[in-house]
């Protein structure tokens, strides 16, 4: 049994952390926070460029070719820095999506990009407020042709490639659009987490062309959006664990009533639980990467095994940061609301926690009751 | 148990309701509804100015300061008729918001400790608005831990009696708009550090007083930092004796927790209302059985502080103190608060990231989410609001103090020496 | 506005305080915890004595015709000492059940003897595991006569008469058994709070009245547990003030590291918390009493407030009176879990505290918006 | 990351099972699978003469005490064969549940502080469960703080060198079945408490030794109290120096939490179970939103805490020693198991206060909600194991000390006194 990464995928993690803690200081997230662009071009042709984008696509389209199991690792290094740059949308989703069901021609043309990071993909399934679901989409493919309105679509301001999810005939198809190609118009929205651009996307006689079979496009984006849960889950530890660290290090030097802040139960005791939620996420996320990497049969039920505890784990632990750091965790000044951004805007991303209680239930139940034990 | 005035609360009620009636700045109600978080909810007006209107013309009717004697232009007004004025007030008293520390805190600290000259040239002009206070009190090294501030108090070397500030304060809401502020300082750092405090009252303009906003976590800007460069106090502007400050500064932090209301909001009516209008699987929100869990859970916490509030009201009616139940409020507000805009976010699905004037009741509950982790810190954080709980109320013992009998100057200031 | 109980009623408090505290020490509970009696008899008679039993019948009746506030208070007094009586059944439901909607005949043949504890009722209701609707009840009403189980009734080993729900053509009907007049079996159930008997009744042609009209049973008991459901939150109201002084005493009393444990934040944040939820059931209790007082429109919603409220907070309360005795806490010869034990009796007894969660919603959202507020 | 045994691993596994399977006792595994909360589940042997027949073949097969030296009776064999042997013994582990505290506690303390005259003489039979042993460590005063322990042993004035020992014990398993135990005692009430403390091991049947049975807040009673009454213990049967018992103590603590399992339960397999099988308002409950809900929230623990213990396990396979993960095991399961025995009571219904064998699986989750508070108090409480986590783990500052340089006999013994 080898429930861990293996060495070399942990010498992956501390090249990357390293390039990361360069290139990806809290300064760099802010800059997206507070400035007009909305992501850190630099930054993303940096991970282009050190294998990171491509590093679970085929050698063949353009990656590295490593696997799954290393993309977990970035992830969570990803995540760990809050890094303001579209992995999730464009591999995570887009790229993904491609090699789970994309043509050979499509996988040809736009996995070599995608990895390159020359192009960057959207996913624009969501319509409307509330949960997702078949019936709910709008969007129209006919002819060729798309027509309707996506939001929020994350780096859909930055996208060169949508894949959308659109209704054709009786049924719902995902489809891919070149954003460039005309049709497209796009305004952004403001979100809980600017460092990761929120943006509605209108088609109108947008050419697009299907991925996969007419009347699959839920049963595909189910299948990929379980397995970006799993890589976000990842990013989500990740940002659990630097929370929990930033905590530590405050209650370490901050001192009253004459005593480090650490050494009062209610803030040792806080940290404790936050360790607790965070250890869990862990364990479990170990269990969704072998699930992911191997494709295993029980794969839906750990992409919501871990999309439940990564979500609650860096919620908490985001949450709890600030309160260690009192009110200089309130200030804009301190990386604290960073944390509890990116931890509020995760936790919808894919849809909220509750459906993937649900979910996670569900799929236990139709499988068997052993699949609790 | 009834829910009715007595016949003179009933006619008391009757008297402020006409005179608002025909006072109330009727054009502006549409507005202060939208009020939250600190701000007024004014965009048709600057609302310093229109505060300053309105507090003026309660002070010129009798219904300014109604816990203030009359002789510094306040009420005089029972416990009891101050909560009915509240309660007819309503969303005007958003209005006010400038005048509440400068009402509640600095006003009853002078009172109690200021000479007869101060209180009449300071207080009436304070009661009518005409002037606006603000407390200068925590420091970036000392928040829970207040009585370990820092700023400087040392006499001017040229006999003068003066005192010389230097130091920095935080937290200070409304210093950009205040003419006065209530200063505590430390004297003596020598003693133990509750012995080292004095306290003063300064003008805002003095030269060397810089405030600076404090951009918050959620891009708002309710806070200050003032920093004091040398800033020179006339000795008859301290309150107390030197060294004192500390108990000079209880009466202040006393009235802050005698203020009573009709229970803090935890944005439940809000929520509930939305999940009156969402779906969830098709259905109304509040036919889903994971809805009318959390609901109920945020239910009873929102009704228990509205019935909390009234038995403290009923005290007041009756003429006794309130007991100490009503010091739960912030605790369960704060916490609840945030959980529950967590949960208003969840019910949205992926739309719940967007925070724009589409969302759900204009993004009342992405404002919420943002705000909530100050409440459940400003003012007493979670942790010393269960401290107050435990010791004041249940009688347990303090915290052991490893700071209490060492002198201010040798208590350590970081962790990171002692690593 | 006077939330808050009057001076002659803190009055009656005082005294039944000072009767309950000489007549049911923790000896008295463990004497039916431990021994055959299925209750405190001359406890029950001493309460009927006193002129507790019928301190909300009309004098009319037999009773003291003082009023529901009164009961409320009894109830809180009762509760905080967990009075090992049948009060609940016989006074909060068959009482309350005969003064809404028995009969003139019936009210005057019984209502005498509860109040005088000469005539023990239980409230039969239950069939079978789950939350309890009108379509899961078997036990049939016919030309006068019973058939049918009933399980769990709490006091049905001592009861004289039953109120029995029971099918009556196509609806459901309330009944009332005599229980001495034949037909009628029992069996004792064991049951995590042993101090209140649980039964299982079974009923074979036993003759029956009915209260109120053909088909009105299910309307008429959701009334009377909607009342009963305010009088037990005080009983638990009542066991959660109890619960928090008990770890009060012991935390002021208990060393550990030379310190008392009320001194470390663990302890003392922990009590904190069981005061918070026993101060927010302590202000819903008394909105409860003024709605059955005055039996107002928002009765209904009162009472799941009432309910889910005062069962969260003594479930809390008795939970953590355990955990701040250690391993004290948990041997038989401590009274935690005398009051562990209850709070959760009492939080099933009526229905559990997801059914109330739902019911209190479900009845919010039946009223207006303004409800919430 | 893959589930699979090393080429090495997949043999001994073999190995093992070749003979579990020609030698279990097959006739006891459907009364041992009802085994819970100390209870083997026995009911038509003797549990503890059956355990002591299984751990005897274990032994003469050289399956006992695997993590011991071959020379004392053990398998010396490594971690990872340990778990897979834990992993295919299975049910049968419960029987030798008497010896748990002797070979996981006892007798590491005895190998680590005894003569070698000593060790071969108890270990042996210790380790083919021909003798029991328990552990006389805490006091009714003294639990989570184990070091203000009181009971005395003085020297005998006879000069015999032999020590009187004279006080109480409390929360001993297993001692009415025990032929040794390992006890701790105060020799020198003036120094600190830490260091007055003498470690002895002695005959259960000594003269003055009487145990007591603990009931227990669930009615059951796994554990005694032992009263010492004058007892005399040679100086041979001392472990470490005088004054050394709280360092000998740290071996037995230590080798306590090095015990690695595959995950403590939470009881989410079984609520599980009961949830596909139970209905809410006429839908399967596993379909009701809220149920969905909280089980998912139980689930994450669930597979958490399993997954966390496999990783331990993936540590020893690599010969790495697992880090701190495994500390959070019984915070969270013992947590767990108390609000989803409330769960489990809540669905159903009125009919959840009855704990009877027709309640669903037999009245477990009526057994959880009465078992669960231990769970949370022993072997370290929910609040002492907050505290490792803090201190050990994330490497906060201890807390504050007030006992640290005090005389025992000065430290107070109850709060009264200070009210």
């Amino acid at each position: 049994m080898n429930l861990d990464f293996s060495d070399e995928q942990n010498q992956l993690r501390d090249q990357v952390r390293r390039f990361l803690e360069e290139r990806c200081p809290p300064k760099a997230v802010r800059a997206v926070l507070e400035g007009d662009a909305n992501h850190d071009a630099a930054l993303y042709g940096g991970l282009a460029e050190l294998g990171v984008l491509g590093a679970a696509i085929p050698e063949e389209y353009g990656g590295v070719g490593l696997g799954h199991l290393e993309l977990c690792v970035l992830a969570e290094e990803l995540g760990r820095v809050l890094a303001p740059v579209p992995v999730a949308s464009s591999i995570y989703l887009v790229a993904e999506c491609l090699m789970q069901a994309g043509s050979e021609e499509q996988k040809s043309a736009w996995l070599p990009k995608l990895a390159s990071g020359e192009t960057i993909g959207c996913w624009a399934i969501n319509e409307g407020s509330g949960r997702m679901q078949p019936s709910k989409i709008s969007a129209r493919f006919e002819n060729g042709k798309l027509t309707g309105t996506k939001s929020p679509v994350a780096d859909g301001a930055i996208a060169d490639i949508a894949i959308v999810a659109a209704r054709e005939g009786d049924g719902v198809s995902l489809v891919l659009v070149d954003l460039s190609a005309g049709g497209v118009s796009r305004e952004n929205l403001n979100s809980v987490d600017p460092t990761r651009v929120q943006t509605r996307l209108r088609f109108e006689d947008a050419p697009a062309t299907r991925i996969g079979g007419t009347g699959d496009g839920w049963h595909i984006a189910t299948q990929v959006m379980d397995r970006a849960a799993i890589l976000m889950g990842f990013e989500q530890l990740g940002g659990a664990d630097r929370s929990l660290e930033m905590a530590r290090d405050y209650a370490l030097e901050r001192m009253a009533f004459g005593r480090q802040i650490g050494s009062f139960q209610a803030i040792k005791h806080m940290l404790a639980d936050m360790y607790v939620s965070a250890t869990l996420a862990r364990s479990n996320c170990y269990y969704g990467a072998w699930a992911l990497a191997t494709s295993a049969a029980e794969l839906p039920v750990a992409a919501a095994t871990v999309r439940v505890s990564a979500t609650t784990a860096f919620q908490h632990c985001a949450k709890n940061n600030i309160q260690t750091h009192g009110g200089m965790g309130f200030t804009w000044e301190y990386d604290c609301h960073l944390y509890y951004r990116r931890s509020n805007a995760l936790a919808l991303a894919l849809g909220s926690l509750s459906t993937w209680e649900s979910l996670l239930i569900e799929r236990m139940s139709a499988g068997n009751v052993e699949a609790a034990a | 148990m009834d829910f009715n005035d007595t016949p003179q609360e009933a006619e008391f009620r009757k008297e402020v309701r006409s005179w608002l009636d025909a006072n109330a700045p009727k054009h502006l109600e549409a507005e202060l509804k939208r009020a939250s978080f600190g701000s007024s909810g004014l965009t048709s007006e600057d609302p310093i100015k229109a505060g300053k209107a309105w507090q003026k013309k309660k002070a010129d009717a009798g219904w300014a300061c109604l816990h203030w004697p009359k002789e510094y232009g306040g009420g005089a007004r029972t416990p009891i008729e101050r909560v009915i004025w509240g309660q007819e007030e309503g969303v005007y008293s958003v209005l006010s918001g400038p005048f509440t520390i400068g009402h509640g805190m600095c006003g009853p600290t002078v009172m109690a400790w200021a000479n007869e000259a101060w209180k009449e040239k300071l207080l009436p002009p304070l009661a009518s608005g005409e002037e606006i206070w603000c407390q200068l009190f925590s420091e970036p090294a000392s928040g829970s831990d207040l009585a370990g501030l820092r700023t400087r108090a040392v006499k001017a070397d040229d006999g003068s009696g003066d005192w010389i500030i230097n130091g920095q304060k935080i937290w200070t809401s409304g210093a950009r708009n205040s003419d006065w502020g209530l200063l505590i300082t430390r004297t003596d750092p020598d003693v133990p550090k509750h012995k080292g405090l004095t306290m003063f009252f300064l003008r805002m303009d003095s030269p060397g007083v810089k405030v600076v906003p404090i951009k918050q976590a959620n891009g708002a800007s309710g806070f200050n930092e003032v920093y004091f460069t040398d800033v020179r106090i006339p000795d008859s502007q301290r309150l107390g004796a030197v060294g004192e400050g500390w108990k000079v500064s209880l009466t202040t932090l006393m009235n802050e927790r005698l203020s009573i209301g009709s229970g803090m909001s935890t944005g439940f009516p809000e929520l509930f209302r939305f999940c009156m209008e969402a779906e969830v699987d098709g259905e109304p929100a509040v036919a889903d059985s994971n809805v009318r869990s959390k609901l109920a859970q945020f239910a009873i916490k929102q009704s228990g502080l509205k019935y909390t509030g009234m038995r403290a009201i009923s005290a007041l009616s009756k003429g006794e103190t309130p007991g100490p139940e009503n010091s739960i409020g912030k605790l369960v507000a704060g916490a609840t608060m945030q959980e529950l805009a967590m949960f208003a976010l969840d019910l949205q699905g992926e739309s719940g990231v967007v925070w724009d004037e589409d969302s759900p009741q204009n993004g009342r509950f992405q404002a919420m989410l943002m705000r909530s982790p100050a409440t459940r810190i400003e003012g007493g954080s979670d942790e010393i609001l269960r401290n107050i709980i435990g010791e004041r109320v249940l009688g347990l013992p303090g915290d052991i103090r490893v700071d209490k009998d060492v002198a201010f100057k040798d208590i350590p200031t970081s962790g990171k020496q002692k690593k």
